[in-house]
């Protein structure tokens, strides 16, 4: 019987080693799998590159593994932002290395590591510095600037549901990286709200195939659903909305 | 006295050119505004680089999504007949064609449309680029909105940009407080001067040999 | 009011003109557009390249096109198959020119078209024939061939529902080429079992975004299906196997 | 008199060989046999090129559903956990090498692991590749499944291959009627010689050096 299910997050970030090439989902703190991130930092693996489209928010996430110096380098298209302090001070300090690269290319390159190509004709970027130092060509009339894929040993990312061969589904625009980062990885960890008996998704509409998952590790449901369904009652970074409420009305 | 109309009027400006049945990416800043403009009986459908098509406006309070955001991280919603997608199905969409029109701020854009708006190269800035070079390749239309003048009183609008490029000969229009260009073989030429504003003011704000489009019809 | 919904095949395939290259979505007879393809073959278009996985089965469908002699050229990977008559006869007689591409290159330059890829370094095809002219390069020790997007002018395409922003899902082996050929093509024309209303397809299960519609008709149920539920009773020609039982019994 | 198994014993044998799991493609003709051998108290999940993971058998009479086929056009079934998906996906996962076994038929396997499955490249044949060249070189493991000879009597096995090639260096083990050969560095090891053979019939049989697995542990 295949399962790829693990019981706890320490489980499913083991054996991640220093020096490791790490992707990790999300789009600003959508999909950033931040139970993972935090076993990651429980971990201790040091010297990591990190893949991800930003650079961290708040304190939280990747932001706290960023605060524990042990990324050497990021990744990353949209790293300034008005909450990413924790990565701002490190670059200004001259303490994390910055790779910048356009948005369409990290996700194609992304894709590409995973689909199998040696390299690829981009349309993106052409022209501006992050061009700089690259292969140019012209096809049919257009420029285009040749990227590499970008492969990783371990993808860390964020689903709403799996079964134990893996397949998952996910939710809304959390899904953003994780499918391809998925593909592009040697190893990759899932977190999920749930585990759902084998036979329960759908087979039309898996998102990622059980082939592209190692572990799956359930974290619970997230706060804005209850029994799968949404229900609100948050702020924008997953916080109760009461809280403030009580606060207002004091 | 020239004439500056609002930054929603602006907004409603470029809302009024956007055709029903386009698909259209407003970048993160002002260009969200002409979502705001976008007539409610008519269908446009709005992409957003992180995975969705079909975007709506923002939740009523209390129902906010954390899973449910736009390019600039901000809650939003989702349309009846909307689709979620990854990350490169997203960019596919932009760098393929597929977009009609997007909207995008900037620092500068030269005669030729390069667009400058991710850098000002300046020494210790903090670079990011997110989706905009792809945007700026991608869409069939790239309209700029922005100020004709920056906080210095330059012009925007250069004979060729100073920072570093997001896109090269890829703005077809540029929405501006003062005045709407189009980016034409000739340079700019004056689309529509708001206001009282003439094109000679326009030449002397910009400092560039601007086109009438009114008088060059035959000319472009 | 967006609505992508034309009455009929003949309004879908309007206006496609001599010497079009058209895609047509299928593997086998899987998934292959046969009304759309009947209703090109009475609109008369000719001089087609046609892009396909296959070169036609028995006598309808693609292989009722090939018989017209309208099609000049194809592009496929599987062209010999065991009812591939009308095919293998032109091709012996010198009236259809063949591109021959591995299949995989053949989805990938597909989707590279509707991508926007400039060309991409395939590991497919290195050393074969099928590379001869081809631009190779080592790439991380690997070698690989230089491939170049596929574009259509119109993709005709079967899916199982739309609704009326082109949205589309599919059926199960039947999706193969439809998603990818419906980003390649300038008009995308489709062919559904049933059109739905706008907001009953779940915006997690869209396979084909509207984006990459052009136009959807609606062709009626499959045989093999009653009210959207697998009933079979049917060959794998989708011929009911009702009356093979009479002959037998006969 | 040299000892050749069965066509369903060499399938037997090749699924034995395949470790609970594992993703694997079968190809048409002769490999989907394989299928048939596969332990059914295990999962070993296979893929068909056509957008399928998680095939099953062949449908009952009468619940035969044309959407639902293999590589070979012949209806099958999708187990629980199963998931479509689309062509460039579907290739994806083999191109991108994350099929754990591929297992082929073959016309020609040279010493250095070339695979020559497609065509004879015979006058006036028509030619057709399917998947065979992404198989051939996206798999983890690509596995032959053949005759040792081909109905003239010539080796299948050969120093380079004279039919034109599927892939080149891809292949890494070739199962026959005869036994079984891995291609190593220094060409074709015996691992298993069925029945009686031994390796000096298996020599003169293909013409070439065959190293005794067995005995070469070390060289290997």
């Amino acid at each position: 019987m295949i399962d790829k299910t693990v019981p706890d997050v320490e489980t499913a970030v083991a054996g991640i080693p220093d020096g490791a090439t790490v992707m990790i989902g999300g789009f600003g703190r959508a999909g950033q799998p931040v139970e993972l991130i935090d076993a990651l930092i429980a971990h201790g693996a040091k010297d990591l590159t990190i893949v991800n489209n930003n650079a961290g928010n708040g304190d939280v996430g990747l932001a706290a593994l960023l605060a524990t110096k042990r990324v050497r380098k990021i990744v990353c298209s949209f790293p300034r932002q008005s909450d990413s302090w924790v990565f701002d001070g490190l670059y200004r300090a001259g303490e994390i290395e910055l790779e910048l690269v356009p948005q369409g290319n990290l996700a194609e390159r992304i894709r590409a590591a995973g689909a199998g190509i040696g390299a690829f004709f981009s349309p993106t970027g052409v022209g501006t510095e992050l061009a700089v130092g690259k292969e140019t060509r012209e096809i049919r009339g257009r420029q285009y600037v040749l990227e590499h894929p970008i492969f990783a040993d371990v993808a860390l990312i964020s689903a709403r549901a799996a079964d134990r061969w893996g397949n998952l589904v996910y939710r809304e625009t959390a899904r953003n990286f994780g499918p391809i980062m998925a593909t592009a990885a040697a190893t990759t960890v899932v977190q999920v709200d749930e585990i759902v008996p084998l036979g329960s998704i759908d087979p039309e509409t898996v998102v990622t195939p059980g082939l592209f998952v190692d572990r799956v590790v359930a974290v619970g449901q997230r706060a804005w659903l209850q029994g799968g369904t949404f229900v609100g009652g948050v702020d924008i970074e997953g916080r109760p909305l009461v809280a403030d409420t009580e606060e207002a009305a004091r | 006295m020239t004439t500056r109309i609002s930054r929603n009027e602006l907004a409603a400006r470029i809302a009024a050119d956007i055709p029903e049945g386009s698909f259209v990416n407003l970048g993160i800043g002002a260009p969200t505004l002409v979502a705001n403009f976008l007539p409610a009986d008519e269908e446009i459908i709005l992409h957003t680089e992180n995975g969705l098509l079909g975007m709506g406006p923002a939740p009523e309070p209390g129902r906010i999504d954390p899973d449910l955001i736009n390019a600039g991280k901000q809650p939003v919603t989702a349309l009846a007949g909307a689709a979620y997608f990854h990350h490169a199905d997203s960019f596919a969409m932009m760098r393929g064609g597929h977009l009609d029109v997007c909207v995008l701020g900037a620092f500068q854009v030269s005669q030729t449309g390069d667009l400058a708006n991710w850098s000002t190269g300046a020494p210790g800035a903090i670079p990011a680029v997110g989706g905009a070079m792809d945007l700026a390749i991608g869409a069939k239309d790239v309209y700029v909105m922005t100020d004709l003048l920056a906080k210095d009183g330059s012009s925007k609008l250069v004979a060729a940009c100073a920072y570093p490029l997001t896109g090269v000969g890829c703005v077809s229009r540029v929405y501006t407080d003062h005045a709407v260009f189009d980016v034409t073989p000739a340079g700019f030429a004056v689309r529509e001067a708001f206001g009282d504003n003439t094109i000679e003011e326009l030449r002397a704000l910009t400092g560039l040999e601007l086109v009438d489009a009114a008088t060059s019809v035959e000319g472009n």
